[in-house]
Order: C-alpha cells, then structure tokens, then sequence
C-alpha cells in the first residue's frame, strides 16, 4: 500500500489558482475524502496526485519516492471515474480484464483473477453484458472490479456515485466502505456531497477556492468547525449562525433575546473578542430544547415532518431563520411564539471578522 | 382558489400506459404532493391538469365545473417548469410581466407594475428586476418563475420539480420558504418531485405514483407510518427501511437466514410474510436480540449501524454521540408496535 | 398565491370558453405544412410522373409530332446498348477511386487538426472553403491549373514529390517517438528527434539527385518518371483525364469527410482516454479500440453521402472534360444531358435512362438516410 | 498486499495523456506546422486564380507561369465589355487621341476598342435575383414547415421527412427534363419566375431540414408555459420560437443562398438568355481572340469571394449545413 505525501502542491491556470499551495501527509491504508463545493479545487487535486493533471509547482510523494512528472501508469493507481469510463464496445469481462491484458498477464491468471474479483463484487451475473445495458449501480461495480483487480498502491475516486440515482447510491457508499475494510486500500475520494463525506471518511478535507478550510475526522469537522463556512457546509441544515453582541457573560442576540454564556467559554469570550463586542453564535439543530423558560423567543416560521423526526424553522427578529430538531408529535401552527434554549456544550462561537472558531482549551 | 377532482384519468402514449384510471380529489388551499421515481406519470398528471395534454379517458374538474374542452390560456392554471422556465432575452420585469401582457388578460401597464413589484418583494428579488435571466443564478430564477405564477393569481399553482436542479444548501432553504409562501397565500398546489424528503416536508397530503398508477394517498405522516406497499416503504425514509423474508412457524415469525423471530401480529397471518423495520426502530445496547456491528456510517447528528444477524443485515440509526466499537456483538431490541407486515407481493397486511 | 386580502368569488367566473377565435392546433399545422406540400407536389412529383410517362414514349420535344407509345423499348434500347454500360462503368470507377481517396485524405486530416493549437480555427475554416465553391467555377479555373504549358499543377506536383523524403522522415521520428527516449535517456530524445528530421530529407535528396537522375528542374522528375517526353496533358490524355477530375473531386470534398470526422472525434469522451492510460494501454491500442470505434458512424455518414454525391457527379465532369477526350470520362449524367439537351433531343429515351438512374440513387440514398437517423439518435 | 511496483515495469506512453511532460508541446508543433502547410497547399488553386484574374492576357498564358507581375485590371475590363478589332489605321488614329478613358486605353494595348458592355453584369444580376428571391420564399416556407414537424407528431412523419430529402438527392439532369417539358408547355423556359420557382422547391427541401435542426434545440417549456399564460399556439410561435430561432434562420438562409448562387445544371439547361445566371457562362467567356484566362479568372473570382466570406461568417454552423442539420455537434 502507499503513503501519499503532497509537498507544497499548486496547481494555476493562467494567474488564477486552482489549487493554492497544499501540504498534507495520506498514511497507509487511509480512506481521505476531498469534500466541497463544485469548483473549489477539489477535483484537480485528485488529478494531480494521479498523474492526469500537471502540477504547477511542489512535489508528490508515492511511499516516500517522488513521482510528480511520472505518467500516470507508472504511478501504480486505480481511477474510478464519475461517469465509468469503461470502454462501451467491451463486455464487463472485457473491460475489467483489461488492465490485466495491458500488463501482458496471462490468459489463465487474467480468467483466474476476475472471477475472484467478480465474485468480491457480486457481478458474476453481468459479466458477459455490455456497459450500455447495465443499471448504474451495476456499470461502477465493474468500473470498481476493474481498479480492485489490479491490486494498485492506491485507489483515487472522482465523484464514482454522482451519476447514480438515489436509491444505488445509498448501498454503494455503504459497499464501497465495506470494500476499503476489507481490502485496507489506501483511497483518495473526492465529492461535493457531505452526507458521503461523513459516512465514509476517516478523514475529511475541506476546500473551497482552492484553499484547506480544515482537515479532521467526521466527528471534529461536525462538531468543532474550524470556520464560518465549515459550519454552514458540513450537516443539513447547516449550524445555525446568529450574529449577537458579547457583554461580560452575557450576549445580546436580535429580538432582544439575552444569552447567558457558559461559564467554560467565559474568559475565551473576554479575551479573543474583536472590541466591538461582535460575535456569532453557532448551535447544530439538535441542540435546540424547546422548553417554556427558554432563555430565547422566537416566531414559528414553518414545522415538517421528516420521517423519524420533525424540524421547526423559527423566524428570529433579524429575518433569519433557526432550525430545530424536535420529536415526532411537535407540531405548531405558523407564528405562533416559542420559547427555546441551547444545549449547553454544543454551542460553539465564531469571530466574526476572521470567520474563525473560538478555540475552547479547557 | 378552487380544488380540483381528477376523475378515472387514463393517458396513454403509443402502447405505453403514462396513467392508468387515476382519481384524485384536491382540496381548496390544499399543498398536494406527486411523489414517484422518475416516468412514474407525475409530470403527465400536471400536463393534462394544465391542459398541455390530452387524456385518452377520464375528466377534469375545477371546482366541479368539467374543463376538459378548454385550451391551456383558458384554465388560469400557472406551471412552473423544472427548467426553461424563463425567456432568456427578457429581463426579469418583463418575464414577471408576460403573462399579465397575454390577449386574455389585457390588464394597463400600471395594474401590471403594481402586481410585479409586489410578487417581487414576496419573493425578496426586487433587486433583481432589471437584470436579464441569463444573468441570474439557480436559485434567484427558480424564484423569479415562482413570481411569474404568482403575479397572475391563478386558479392553481402546478410545479414540476422546481428545486431538483438546484444545490443540496439552496434546497433546504427554499423548500422552507415555499412551504411558508404556500401556507400564507393559502393557493392550491400541485407540487411534483421525486424527492421523498421534499414529500414529507412540504405536503399536507401525498399521492405515491408508480407506473402509471396510484398506490396510496395520505399524510406525510399516513404515508410514513402505514405505507401502503412495500414500494412506498422503500421510497420515503432514508436510510431506507430494512425489509426481511420471514415465515410462519406456530405463532411466531422467523426471519430466513437469522434468528430473529417475532409474534404474529395477527391470527391469520400468511405463510410468508415480508417484515418492514425502520433504522430508528431498531434500537441496539440493549434488547433480546443478538448482532454483530460489520460497518458504522457516522453523519454527525446520527450515526447508521449495520448489525449482521445471521446472513442478514439490519440497518439501525442511533444519536452521533454514541460510540460503537466495530465487530462488537451487540444486543438490540425492535419497536414491536411500529414494524410494518407486508405480502410477498408487496402489499401491507390489513 | 392569491392575496389575501382581496375577496375573490368562490366560483371564478372561468373565462368565457372557446369562444374566442383561435387556431385549433390542428388548423395550425396544416396551415403550416401546406404550401411546402404544394410546392414539392408541382415541381417534383407531377414532373417525374410526367417523365415516367414519356419514357415509355418515343418522343421529341423538338419535333412536331405527339408522343408515340412504344413500350419499354427505350428501356430495352438503353439496357443492350455498350455505350451505357461503358459510362455505368466510368461513373462507378470515379465514385469508388475518388470517395476511398477522400476518407483517406479527410481522415488523417482530421486526425491532425484533432488537437487545438493557436489558429486550428482558422485553418479549419480554411481547408473547408473550396467544398463551399460552385463546382463549374472550380472546373473552370482548374482546367487553368491543369494546363500543360501555363498551369502550376505540374510544377507543384513535380515540387511535391520531392517532399516525399521529409514525410518518410516525419513518419520515421513519429514511429521512433516512444522508443528514443529509452535508447538516448528523456533529455537527448528530443535531440534525436530533431536530428532525424532534418538528415532523412536531406540524404533521401542527394542520393535522389546524384545516384538516380541527372539534372533538371523539378517538373523534370515528373517527366522522369513516367519516361515521356512532354509534360503531363491531364485534361487531353485519356489515361489521365479521369485522374485529373478524381483529383478535384478530392481536392474539393475531403475537407467534408474531414468535417465529420472531427465532429466525430470531438465527441470523444476524455476520460476514455485517461482511464486507457491509466490501464497502461499503449497508444495504438487507443487508436483501434477507442478512436476508430467511436469515429465509424461518421464516417460512415460521409462515405455514403461522397458517394451519391459521386455518382451524381455533373458539374465537374461538364467543367473539365465535358465527358472527353472521347468518351473516356462521360458519365451517365453527361449522356443523360446530351441525349436530352443536345444532337437529336430525344426526350423518350433520356427520360428512360434517367428513371434507371432514379432508381439506383434512390437506393443509395435510402441507405444514408438511414444511417443518418441512426447517429442522429444514437 | 499490493505488489511493490517497479518503474522498470512495461511502460507504453499513451498520446494523450503526455500533456503532464513536455513532450506534448513539441508534437503538437509539428502537427500545426503540417496542418497549415496542407492548409497553404488547398488553397494554392483558389490563390492561383485570383492572381491570374490581375495578369495581363499574354502573362496569364506565359510558360512556365509567372509568379511575380504587375497586376493589371484588363482581365476585368475584357470580362465586362463587348470589344471590336480595329484595322491598323483605326488603331493609329486611336494612339494619337489622348482622351481615351481607361478601359479604352487597355482595350488598345490589344488593338481593340470597347463597343458595349457584356453580358457577365447582367447574369450576375440574374444570379442575384433567382438566389435571393428563391432562398427567400424557401426558407420562409421552410420555418413553417420545420415548426410544424417539430412541435407535432404529424402522421407519416417521418416517410414525409423522407420524401422531402429524397428530392434533394436525385441529380439535377433527371428532374430537369420534365420540368423542360413543362416550362416549355407553360412558356416558364428561361424566365426569372420559372428558376425562382424551381430552385426554391430545390432548397425547401435542405431548409425543412436544417430548420427543423435548430428549432428542435429551443426547449418546448417556453411555448407551453406561454400557452398557460394566455398566449395562443400562432403567438406563441411569434413571439418565443422566431426570436430564438434567428441564428438557425439566418443560417439556413446563408446556405440556400450558396445552394442557390452555385447551382449549374438547372440554370444550364433551362436558361438561355434572358434568365441566364452566372455560373453557366463563366466557363464561355471567350474574348474575341482565342479564350481569355485572365477575364475567366477576373469572372471566376468575382463569383467565388463572396462564397469565401460568407464560408468564415458561417464556420460554426458549417457542419450543420452540410449534412442538413442532421449532425449539430459532434
């Protein structure tokens, strides 16, 4: 397997960055998701890792050995791409014996290693098909067979479930997961969809515009987001953000709800603050406790059902809107006022000119 | 406003059967919701509503007064497209404006900038005004379509997939303002999606298609809790129910290929039964059941666990906090009251 | 949305109904269709009847007398006579030689335009002018060129030919791409390259010059190699006539071939090629198993299209040759206009043949239309 | 698990994908030098014939051809004017009058004098109008016809679709005999309305075609939602489908128009004098001593640059046109 290092690696087209400079290390056997929005870099940094995209400036590391300007096939990797890539005028046997055929294997071992490889992937049954008549979920389990079964140092995705429709794509991340246990694969995988992201990552990469907005297992990224727009992309609905007013303890927030701020998170408050006072309170939807003697008051805006449990949307002063989490049975009328409270570890507070968490060092 | 009644709709294109007898009764006021995977026949209901196309069988009510005779312009339907839904060579005003301008309505311009700007403002694109649509992005031109339907106040509002071209955040922001539109302007919807989420949310009442045909009407909440079918089970809810084969063996029902086993619901339950178990109704730390944790898929809020039992896989959605160390065996217990019985051939037990 | 606030009649007053005059649908598209009809009906179908009708008639529109009915004895008269067999012949020979040269030609054109560079626009556009040219102006100002005496043609293909040597060196530099790296190291190979480039010509050159032939200016070698005394007559000699307009037709039509193919090769998708270079596949494989493939359709497309196109050849063959010297380049739609047109006008049998002629390119033509619906859909 | 890989193992350089080293940059040099090379080489004919259209008589006709020369407009002049042989005491007169005007003086250098203008302007006219008038009624037809067989399932479409090609393929000479017979009959022979009305059936074929091409690209969603609005299917197709139809209007115009201005055997042999287009008298243009290479060139080129223009204004629909709007784009 390989570890990936990527030294300084930056990617322009013309002045413009495309990827600014990226230091990161991919250890053995780690499944790294690039998440983020579409255009942010994400992709081009799979590329270049793979070979297919030529890096502007910086090195990229194979198991210590530097292999920035080798060919893409030199490089050992297995691409999985968005759209499949398998060859339409080929069988699924064809498509995935293939690479074996490129590396002059012979007929007996190709015949031998595909059906390990099929049966790994359950697509016994389609191997004699062409691409053209396969379900999508079927087409990128052979696209998936076809990178599985040369053995390469490591696994580089683009996107392999955006081209499938919902139901596939569900079971293939769980499979795809279940895959990297099984084979201890080092896997670089890139999507813009952050419930992908969660589910599979040991590690996440945040990027947007071409820049490292933080990297952190699942758990730190949804719970300690680095920054405002960490925040906003990871969960849906995004963190509540609500802009307020720090004052010795307390923090005054739009319809004049007052905060009373943690005790833990006082002396950070006093010290970090810009002068002005200003600060952002961010607080996921399930910390929200609608209790009567909530600190906070707030308009129903709207309440639905979805499915296990129900979200209420409270309108608060300032037009912006705060999700809540609730049980099944709540259900309330449109406009009618609601008392609420935070959980208190779960809210988080952000500075509002840097955009930055406050960092709590208990 | 006005409620419509769809009566025995049959559509067929060539040999192929789009709609097979539908009957459907919306109410004055009401957000209704197609839901069904794609070719389910959802955008052809909204077409022959709309008067776009012709049904080979079956009539139109509005208000139960019979329109089948009557051209698209003479129905007062508005349609808002999944896309195209703009003319791109005019700007904003003008597309605002356009239907007011048509030959039926022929109302003074004054009358029409009064009507525009005041859609404007409900839809918050009053900045928009004078750009042109090529210029707008996803979200402000499914807004400004959105206007155009409410500038001329029709009888009904139909929409076809509106938000499903737009980004996962945008989604989620305008489902919640639509839904909030809709509840104070009080308008009869017609909302069509393929979106189970988009369903559940903004619905006061569902009808799942599939094929051509009507499995069930309800609530979010009937559609949810007593899905007619297996098909209705597996589409709404993620993750998706568990679905599990099991026999009858002297009063209780053993899951194939597990040991699993759980009483009869009923006396004359049938030899084979299929068993719906929703993720959050399998609760594992403790209960009288045995798995072991092959895979956890960590969202954050929740976390997915998928416990083997014997051959087969349940998925099972416990808070994020809770930590499960994988390839632990784990007891878990099932809401007996909320799983769901089916026939083999898909239809719930009565 | 309604407005809250204003009242609105529970029952509307719907709109008054159909009342209002406005096209059915229907009305509309037979409104629409109509004049098109007409137009075709008039000037194609009533006409071709009409001459089908005078093909079973002994007739001419010069003289006085009323058609004669005589049966299909036209047709029996044209089918036994050598003559027509012989320009079936020369049509057939120009269609094949000329459309094969053009995919030829119009692929490796493609093939080279393939990737962008500064300027591909233009030369695109460039290559692409003369099929856009009306092909009598072209026959005239190439009967010019052809000239023995005062055209270039000779002089540019004498010139031409002693490229030849630079494009065996190309070929060569192109075969060794890959392998010059491993003989001379990644730094060098350029070098090689270069070297190779410009040694092949030159030695092809002088062993050319000084080992095979003597003096002479370029148009020598031409006269060289055929061993005759006078420059090339392309237009007079029967052996080359057929040349000299199969060269036009080329000149004029790979561009179009080319065209298609580049659409073709444009459609590609890119990550065929990446996933085949990951796969370490080398760069014929992806030639034969991804470019061909996906090209043929095309190609197809505009083999069969050169082909009618070919076969109903009638404006080159009038600019040129007016079917001459002899009859060595008459094809049959030059019969066909000189037993209509000219010497005894006889009206019966040339509409005879030109209903066989009918025949054969509705047939071929209904094999294009096909394989156009097919890459249409596909 | 994986194999430790070995750079020694087989490595075959794919074209493509050398855009990562800097091979790439080279070769595609070489290939753009090919490229305009070739390009040069087609053009070297239409080059060559727009210089000769500038040669004097005699340099038009020298062997071996002359590349560099003064360029001199007596190829247009002999191109444009009936002249007539002078007896060599007419010629002397001439040399001694002062007041000849250009073309005279030129007329002289060959011993000529102009006594009239010749039929080319007149045949170009003629060209003009039959081009212009027939691609006019064609293509407006044409939207028509295109909209309906686009937006409706007509019965038999398709066989109709069919049959309108088809008459696009058969060779001009066998449908020019019966429709002889038939302008014979209704007196149509050589008139300006008979060419406008055969050439326009001609090219309604190729604009039904290329124009049904382009309006299936404009989505439906605009005209129904303007049918929901209150707007009928007639205004519907005013106001939504024209406006976004004009590039493939203008298009498909340009294109009947080249059709139409090159078109050869129709105007051969249903013309003769008063209707006579361009293109079948260009290759006649014989001077009064021997044939004039040079006013052919002039003749030649005065008919094709527009065609050059027109072939740069229209590259980007150049595949369309020429396989009917059947392929767009790749």
């Amino acid at each position: 397997m390989a570890t990936i290092e990527l030294h300084n690696v930056e990617k322009k087209f013309g002045e413009s960055f495309a990827v600014k400079p990226l230091n990161m290390k991919i250890n053995n056997g780690e499944f790294i998701v690039f998440l983020g929005p579409s255009g942010c870099g994400k992709t081009t940094t799979l590329r270049m890792i793979s070979g297919l995209e030529a890096v502007t400036s910086g090195n990229i590391l194979f198991n210590g050995r530097d292999v920035t300007w080798l060919h893409p096939s030199q490089r050992d990797i297995a691409f999985v791409f968005q759209f499949f890539a398998l060859y339409s005028h080929m069988t699924a046997r064809e498509n995935i014996s293939f690479p074996l055929q490129a590396q002059g294997l012979n007929k007996s071992d190709i015949k031998q290693q595909v059906a390990s490889v099929a049966k790994l992937l359950k697509i016994d049954h389609i191997l004699d098909m062409r691409p053209g008549s396969l379900s999508g979920g079927d087409q990128q389990r052979v696209a998936l067979a076809r990178s599985l079964v040369r053995k390469p140092a490591a696994f580089l995705m683009d996107e392999p479930l955006g081209a499938l429709d919902a139901e596939f794509r569900e079971s293939m991340r769980a499979e795809i997961k279940q895959l990297h246990i099984d084979q201890g694969a080092t896997t670089v995988y890139v999507t813009h969809d952050q419930v992908e992201a969660m589910a599979m990552a040991d590690r996440i990469v945040i990027m947007s515009n071409a820049v490292v907005q933080q990297i952190g297992s699942p758990a730190e990224v949804y719970h300690n987001p680095s920054n405002l727009f960490v925040a906003r992309f990871i969960g849906s609905p995004g963190m509540n953000l609500v802009n307020g007013e720090y004052r010795q303890g307390m923090i005054n927030l739009p319809g004049d709800n007052q905060y009373r701020v943690p005790d833990r998170w006082r002396s950070r408050l006093d010290k970090d603050l810009p002068s002005s006072g200003k600060v952002i309170v961010g607080f996921r939807p399930e910390a929200v406790r609608v209790t009567q003697e909530g600190q906070m008051r707030a308009n129903v805006y709207a309440s639905d059902l979805h499915g296990g449990y129900s979200m209420l949307h409270f309108e608060v002063a300032d037009g912006s809107i705060i999700h809540a989490r609730a049980g099944r049975g709540l259900d309330y009328a449109i406009g009618t006022p609601v008392r609420f409270d935070i959980e208190p570890d779960m809210v988080r507070f952000f500075n509002p000119e840097t955009e930055a968490a406050m960092v709590n060092r208990e | 406003m006005s409620d419509i009644r769809l009566e025995n709709i049959t559509k067929r294109f060539g040999d192929s059967v789009a709609l097979d007898d539908i009957s459907i009764q919306i109410k004055d006021r009401e957000f209704f919701v197609l839901l069904g995977p794609t070719g389910a026949g959802k955008t052809t209901t909204l077409r022959v509503i709309a008067g776009l196309e012709k049904q080979n069988k079956g009539s139109v009510y509005f208000d139960g007064q019979n329109v089948n005779s009557l051209m698209p312009a003479d129905r007062d339907t508005a349609f808002v497209f999944q896309q195209y839904s703009l003319y791109p060579s005019m700007s904003v005003y003008d597309n605002l404006a356009f239907p007011l301008r048509s030959p039926l309505r022929k109302t003074p311009e004054d009358e029409i900038r009064k009507r525009v700007l005041e859609a404007a403002e409900k839809l918050r694109i009053m900045h928009l005004i004078e750009r042109k649509t090529a210029k707008l992005s996803g979200g402000e031109m499914q807004r400004v379509s959105i206007g155009r339907a409410i500038v001329r106040n029709p009888r009904i509002f139909l929409m076809d997939e509106p938000l499903s071209n737009l980004d996962a955040k945008l989604r989620e922001s305008l489902r919640v303002e639509l839904k909030h539109l809709q509840k104070t302007q009080g308008s009869t919807t017609l909302f069509v999606t393929h979106d189970q989420i988009e369903a559940l949310t903004m619905a006061d009442r569902i009808a799942v298609l599939d094929a051509g045909k009507l499995l069930q009407i309800g609530t979010p909440h009937d559609i949810y809790d007593r899905p007619a079918t297996t098909f209705v089970a597996q589409l709404v809810g993620t993750p998706k129910i568990n679905l599990l084969n099991a026999r009858r063996e002297n009063g209780s029902l053993n899951i194939v290929q597990s040991t699993l086993s759980v009483p009869t619901p009923m006396n004359e339950t049938p030899e084979e039964v299929l068993i719906g178990i929703r993720p959050e109704d399998v609760k594992p730390g403790s209960g009288q059941y045995r798995g072991q944790l092959v895979l956890t898929e960590p969202l954050g809020v929740e976390t997915i666990l998928h416990i083997k039992s014997g051959e087969q896989i349940l998925t099972s959605v416990v808070p994020g906090t809770a930590t499960y160390r994988l390839g632990e065996e784990l007891p878990f217990a099932l809401e007996r009251e909320r799983l769901h019985f089916f026939h083999m051939d898909g239809v719930r037990l009565s | 949305m309604a407005q809250v606030n204003t009242v609105k009649p529970a029952q509307a007053a719907a709109p008054r109904p159909a009342a209002r005059r406005h096209l059915s649908d229907r009305r509309i598209v037979q409104l629409f269709i109509f004049p098109t009809i007409i137009l075709l009906i008039l000037m194609n179908i009533f006409p071709l009847i009409y001459s089908l009708f005078l093909s079973f008639n002994e007739y001419s529109v010069i003289s006085a007398d009323a058609p004669r009915w005589i049966g299909i004895e036209n047709y029996a008269d044209i089918l036994s006579d050598a003559q027509f067999w012989h320009n079936f012949g020369v049509t057939g020979t120009y269609a094949l030689i000329s459309v094969a040269l053009q995919t030829v030609v119009g692929f490796g054109l493609a093939m080279l335009l393939r990737t962008k560079f500064t300027g591909s626009g233009v030369v695109t556009t460039l290559i692409l002018v003369p099929m856009m040219l009306s092909p009598i102006v072209v026959a005239t100002f190439w009967k010019l060129i052809l000239n023995p005496s005062y055209g270039i043609f000779n002089y540019v293909f004498g010139f031409l030919t002693l490229l030849v040597p630079t494009i065996i060196g190309v070929i060569v530099v192109a075969l060794l791409w890959g392998t010059l790296p491993k003989l001379l190291g990644e730094q060098r190979a350029n070098i090689g390259r270069i070297a190779l480039l410009i040694l092949i010509p030159v030695v092809a050159h002088l062993v050319w010059r000084f080992v095979l032939s003597q003096e002479g200016t370029y148009g020598d070698f031409f006269t060289r190699v055929t061993y005759r005394e006078t420059a090339p007559e392309w237009l007079g000699e029967p052996a080359l006539a057929m040349w000299a307009i199969i060269i036009v037709d080329v000149w004029m039509w790979s561009p179009f071939v080319m065209l298609l193919c580049l659409a073709g090769l444009s459609a590609i998708p890119e990550y065929l090629y990446e996933a085949a270079a990951i796969d370490r596949a080398g760069g014929w494989f992806q030639f034969r198993r991804i470019t061909l493939p996906q090209v043929m359709p095309l190609l197809l497309i505009a083999v069969l299209f050169r082909t009618i196109e070919a076969f109903k050849q009638f404006d080159l063959v009038m600019g040129l040759t007016g079917g001459g010297p002899g009859d060595v380049t008459e094809t049959v739609s030059v019969q066909l206009y000189q037993l209509a047109f000219q010497g005894q006008f006889d009206t019966g049998k040339s509409s005879a043949l030109a209903y066989i002629v009918l025949v054969v390119i509705i047939a071929v033509s209904n094999l294009y239309i096909r394989a156009l619906n097919r890459a249409r859909e596909g | 698990m994986a194999t430790t890989y070995s750079p020694s193992s087989p490595v075959n350089y794919s074209t493509r994908v050398d855009k990562v080293g800097r091979g790439q940059r080279i070769s595609v040099t070489i290939r753009a030098i090919i490229a305009v090379l070739i390009a040069v080489l087609m053009l070297v004919p239409v080059i060559w014939m727009g210089m000769t259209a500038f040669k004097s008589r005699p340099e038009a006709v020298a062997a071996p051809p002359i590349v560099f020369f003064n360029p001199t407009l007596e190829g247009f002049i002999s191109l444009l004017t009936e002249r007539r042989q002078l007896s060599a005491a007419e010629q002397a007169v001439m040399q001694a009058r002062t007041d000849l005007d250009y073309p005279n003086q030129i007329a002289l250098l060959r011993g000529q004098t102009i006594i009239g203008t010749s039929a080319f302007p007149r045949q170009l006219l003629n060209s003009l109008i039959i081009a212009g008038a027939s691609t006019f009624f064609s293509v407006g037809f044409g939207v028509l016809a295109a909209y309906a067989f686009s937006r409706f399932d007509i019965p038999g479409k398709d066989d109709l679709l069919f049959f309108i090609l088809s008459q696009r393929m058969l060779p001009a000479v066998v449908v020019t005999i019966p429709i002889f017979l038939m302008y014979k009959e209704v007196g149509l022979y050589d008139t300006h309305f008979g060419m406008i009305l055969l050439y326009t059936s001609f090219n309604l074929s190729f604009s039904v075609w290329l124009l049904k091409g382009f309006i299936d690209e404009i989505p439906k969603e605009y005209e129904e939602a303007a049918l929901v609005d209150g707007y009928t299917r007639l205004q519907a197709f005013r106001k939504i489908v024209l406006p976004q139809a004009i590039t493939g209007i203008a298009a498909t115009t340009v294109f009947s128009l080249i059709f139409s201005w090159n078109e050869y055997a129709f105007a051969l042999m249903l013309t003769s004098d008063v209707a006579r287009t361009a293109p079948p008298s260009i290759p006649l243009v014989l001077g009064t001593g021997g044939i004039e290479w040079a006013a052919i060139a002039a003749g030649s080129l005065a008919f094709l640059i527009p065609v050059v223009i027109i072939t740069f204004v229209l590259r980007k629909h150049l595949l369309r046109g020429v396989t009917f709007g059947a392929i767009r784009k790749g």
